[in-house]
């Protein structure tokens, strides 16, 4: 689908990384490397800790030890400005139509090599909306107008928080596409999610018992 | 009536209407005019500026009549659930404003000449101000809610709670008004009204009349043709795919 | 009834939770009386000459602050649907959330009125009269605000339009409030006269607004 | 799992319903009428109006024509009074405990004959948490405590828009139980999803093929 | 920088469309102004006296009613913290918005200001001090509001809150706008003074109150 080719140099390390919410801990001394390519799929029962970790990957949290970073980034080795963050809310404001929320987020982000919203709506056969207001829009179509805003700005690291919620079977394979294209493309994805997302060859981390 | 309420029958109708009640008006408007600068007298207290009267009384007038066609309007909405009751509605409510408006710039107009002063906190001129306030917040609550029929129940609750409240507001404000400061106001008695001076008047305020007709009627139809358009573009957006009307055939549990 | 009673705890519970409850709203008064010296300048007679409407009006933008949110959370987080499936008439349900309202921002602020009184000079008839006229008048206000919060439930920034929609409507209550407050310290008009004025405007709003805002909350899908 | 017995006389029964959204049509002529005990599921892709289908059966929106109504209900045949709906939004004050959530909507639904709330909650595994702030809890853990208003006041017409939406396998197992339980005592249930809910031998109406 | 355009273009296109944009504050404004004079009482040589007080007593509610919502809603819906996450540094981010957000709100306050001071029967000069006060006033205003906005970004019922928390630190713009507006009519302080005391509180708060805020915000989880 992308056309864009990400570094191969990329990997995201956490090393030692804590988890705590609200002073207790949830998961501690989690450490690994994804390169180029490799996809980390998080599981675990509810309250694991599995939106926390991708929150302290995004930079949004603070860990509660440990570092997490992205190596061969260049200078910094900051993930946050390298990351798309997918999370339950989908950030788009219901007044503006599906394209002006998109064409917002690809202005923000840094659209240079991404794909022009119309057709990173079509990917997720959403172009027919493209002109309405969100708040028009069923919680799958609302969905999918979220996920387009990873096509339109093109960042090496996905960072997807149940990705699949509200998603009809056809958009779910769409999903899985987009993002077998991404690793294919060179790019690193990290996904919470509790049903299978159809990633072949993901490797997974498992998260507490908790629940 | 109700034949008209169909809006494709209406919109014929308003059609045919409006070249002949704005025809009407600007006949009317002239022969007021004529009236208003060549019949009627300058007023020996007030000079010329009494001709100011031609206008702002007309304007004072339809002020209250426009609220009663947005009162009938939004009973039509609520109660028999009209269908052209909201486009009426929503046409109406920024004219309603505008000769509000008309009333307030030409009354202050005349009253710096008069009493000196652009604005007094006189019982009449600030219950005409929050007259112009409710007509401003209806018109603010049209433009905000995006969804014609959601903005149309609001605007019509809107509008009944207004109906209470306008006599109440007015009571209350002529009250307020004569506690604090006794009338020091210039008023022109009814006895000074010279015929020569009322029947121009009575003309001017049957243009202004009319002059809304037309007005209405302009604004009601392109509300309809907007509408129309924006449910074309609706359901235009989301049946691109193809099938989309319901296959219900399949509907497994019938 | 024990829908109704459970629906006014949780209202005031989360007033004092989230919305720092009466205080607040007693704060943002004393805030709105400081103010006015400052902009009017220190002068003591001026002060307490238009001591009452002072109180009044920072009354009425205390009442207006976060009425917006009356019914706008409980529509955003589903609560409102809920309310509405139920057998309780909405009308008794907009009527316990706007007592409940009172009790938590209104109350307190009629009970501190007189304190601020003394910091603008008024004397002692006034300050009974502005806390008496505020007591039977500030029910009004919240309960016409809440049309304006019903009215807007679905906007997100439907403060400053609440505020536009219903400012107008409460000129009668400010009216009669005011020369309530200032009729008790003599004056021409006799104290009673605005009074039951004011009375009346109460009841007439707590009978009818819970009839509009539960008309305009049912409109929304 | 629920002690309480309803009348096997109740029967959801929609007459000829067509759906509308902004003016659009989504679905016309639905008649069914499911009887004590029955489930219906409801499936279709993103934007079909499952969600709409279901505000209509609540009472929530008007019906662009047709009446759905709750057969040998008594006097009136409304199903809003005796009907839950769970909706993407959970109803829950994220201010007050999860405790405190439950009991008000105990009293405010009428919980006579229902569980505790603890007990409720326990039926989830989420008694750990009875006492957090509702703001505290994970996606699924919130969910959960969702789900739980519908063990304490019964009510023979559950109405779930997607119930499934973010729960850990475990939790899936659990709301099915509390359906299947719900059915035996004689309740109904539609349900709105895009994944296997676990509902043996339900019944099944597909919306049509928008998306 | 083209992420901050588009971001002001955002903002504003926003208030327009939920807001209502500029007109709503300035109808609001002009409520304010209607309904100060029922509680003082039609007194026109009163009215002139506190005619810039009230303004800009009316001006700082403007400001303040729907400030509240400023970061809220961008928080609510995940959009904060995507805009955390960009390379551009959260304080422009924040003066952006401070900014669009007073290009929606108070600049056409200020522009419809003296039409208001008519009303209030102020003279010429004084009509010249508000506008010219107000002008570059209000954006401090503003620009305060948002450290407040940010404080109670997470709060649902932040409104009297914030209003709270940011109204004693307004009052300094408060004093020096009203006594250069005063000033301006002629009176025993020349116009400049507190004019420059105002320009500077202004710059202040501008360079300030954005990293301030920024730093609230990044305190949210
Ligand atoms: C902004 C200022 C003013 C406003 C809002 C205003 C408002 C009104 C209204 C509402 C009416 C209709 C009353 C009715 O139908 O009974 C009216 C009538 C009238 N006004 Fe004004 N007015 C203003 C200023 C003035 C001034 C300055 C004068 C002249 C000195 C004036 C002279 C009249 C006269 C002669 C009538 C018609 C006679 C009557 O119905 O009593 N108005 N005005
Ligand atoms: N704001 C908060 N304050 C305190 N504790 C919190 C907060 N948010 C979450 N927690 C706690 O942190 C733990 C982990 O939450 P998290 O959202 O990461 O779980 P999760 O694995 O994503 O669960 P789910 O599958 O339900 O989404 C939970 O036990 C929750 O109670
Ligand atoms: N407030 C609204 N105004 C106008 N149209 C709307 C509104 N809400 C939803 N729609 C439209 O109605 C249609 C049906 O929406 P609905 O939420 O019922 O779909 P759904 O089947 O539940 O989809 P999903 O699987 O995504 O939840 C959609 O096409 C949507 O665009
Ligand atoms: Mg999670
Ligand atoms: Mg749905």
């Amino acid at each position: 689908m992308s056309a864009h080719i990400f570094s191969r140099a990329l990997a995201l390390r956490a090393d030692s990384l804590a988890l705590a919410r609200g002073g207790r801990t949830l998961a501690g001394d989690l450490s690994f490397r994804l390169t180029a390519g490799e996809a980390l799929v998080v599981t675990g029962p509810n309250g694991a800790g599995k939106s926390t970790l991708l929150r302290v990957l995004a930079g949004l949290l603070e860990p509660a030890a440990g570092t997490a970073r992205l190596e061969g980034a260049g200078e910094d080795d900051e993930i946050a400005p390298r990351a798309h963050y997918i999370a339950h809310a989908e950030a788009q404001k219901s007044a503006l139509t599906v394209t002006e929320n998109l064409e917002f987020w690809a202005q923000t982000l840094g659209a240079a090599g991404g794909m022009a919203p119309r057709e990173a709506l079509a990917q997720f056969a959403l172009a027919h909306a493209a002109d309405l207001p969100v708040g028009y829009l069923s919680a799958g179509q609302r969905r999918r107008a979220g996920l387009a805003r990873l096509l339109v700005a093109p960042r090496p690291v996905w960072l997807l928080d149940e990705p699949a919620t509200a998603l009809d079977a056809a958009s779910q394979r769409r999903l899985a596409e987009a993002m077998a294209a991404h690793l294919t493309s060179g790019g690193l994805i990290v996904a919470a999610t509790h049903v299978p997302l159809g990633l072949e060859g993901a490797r997974e981390l498992q998260l507490g018992a908790a629940s | 009536m109700l034949r008209y309420a169909n809006p494709a029958n209406f919109l014929r109708l308003a059609d045919a209407l409006i070249p002949w009640v704005g025809g009407l008006a600007a006949l009317l408007a002239l022969v007021g005019l004529y009236g208003a600068f060549f019949v009627a007298p300058a007023d020996y207290q007030q000079g010329e500026t009494v001709r100011i009267m031609f206008i702002h009384v007309p304007a004072a007038w339809l002020s209250t009549f426009i609220y009663g066609v947005m009162t009938l309007s939004a009973l039509g909405t609520l109660v028999w659930r009209h269908p052209l009751a909201d486009a009426a509605q929503k046409a109406a409510a920024p004219l309603g404003a505008a000769f509000t408006f008309v009333c307030l710039v030409t009354g202050s107009l005349w009253g710096k000449p008069m009493w000196g002063t652009w604005w007094v906190w006189d019982a009449r001129l600030t219950s005409v101000l929050v007259l112009f306030l409710i007509y401003l917040g209806l018109v603010a609550l049209w433009r905000t809610i995006e969804e014609p029929s959601r903005a149309a129940r609001a605007a019509a609750i809107l509008t009944l709670v207004g109906v209470v409240n306008l006599p109440i507001i007015k009571f209350s404000v002529d009250w307020w008004n004569t506690l604090h400061q006794p009338a020091s106001v210039f008023r022109m008695g009814g006895p000074t009204i010279d015929k020569s001076m009322l029947w121009p008047l009575f003309v001017m305020a049957l243009a202004a009349t009319f002059l809304f007709l037309t007005l209405h009627l302009m604004a009601v139809r392109n509300e309809i043709l907007r509408r129309r358009l924006r449910r074309l573009s609706i359901v235009a957006a989301a049946d691109e795919t193809p099938g989309h009307r319901l296959d219900l055939e399949t509907g497994a549990a019938r | 009834m024990g829908a109704l009673v459970a629906l006014f705890v949780r209202e005031v519970r989360l007033a004092r939770r989230i919305g720092g409850g009466g205080a607040m709203g007693v704060v943002f008064f004393l805030i709105l009386v400081t103010i006015t010296p400052f902009a009017i300048g220190p002068d003591l007679n001026l002060l307490s000459r238009i001591g009452p409407a002072i109180l009044w009006i920072a009354a009425l933008l205390a009442s207006l602050l976060g009425l917006d949110r009356l019914f706008q959370s409980d529509h955003e987080d589903g609560s409102l649907d809920l309310l509405r499936m139920t057998d309780t008439p909405l009308e008794l349900i907009v009527a316990v959330k706007c007592l409940a309202h009172w009790t938590a921002t209104g109350l307190p602020l009629v009970i501190a009125a007189p304190l601020f009184g003394l910091m603008l000079a008024l004397d002692g008839p006034a300050l009974g009269g502005v806390a008496a006229s505020l007591l039977v008048g500030t029910p009004a206000l919240t309960f016409i605000g809440a049309i304006g919060a019903a009215l807007t439930v679905s906007l997100r920034r439907g403060g400053l339009l609440m505020a536009v929609l219903i400012l107008p409507f409460t000129v009668p209550v400010l009216i009669f409030g005011v020369s309530a407050a200032g009729a008790a310290s003599g004056g021409t008009v006799p104290f009673w006269t605005p009074f039951l004025a004011l009375c009346a405007l109460t009841l007439g709003a707590m009978a009818l607004a819970p009839f509009a805002a539960a008309a305009a909350l049912r409109g929304e899908g």
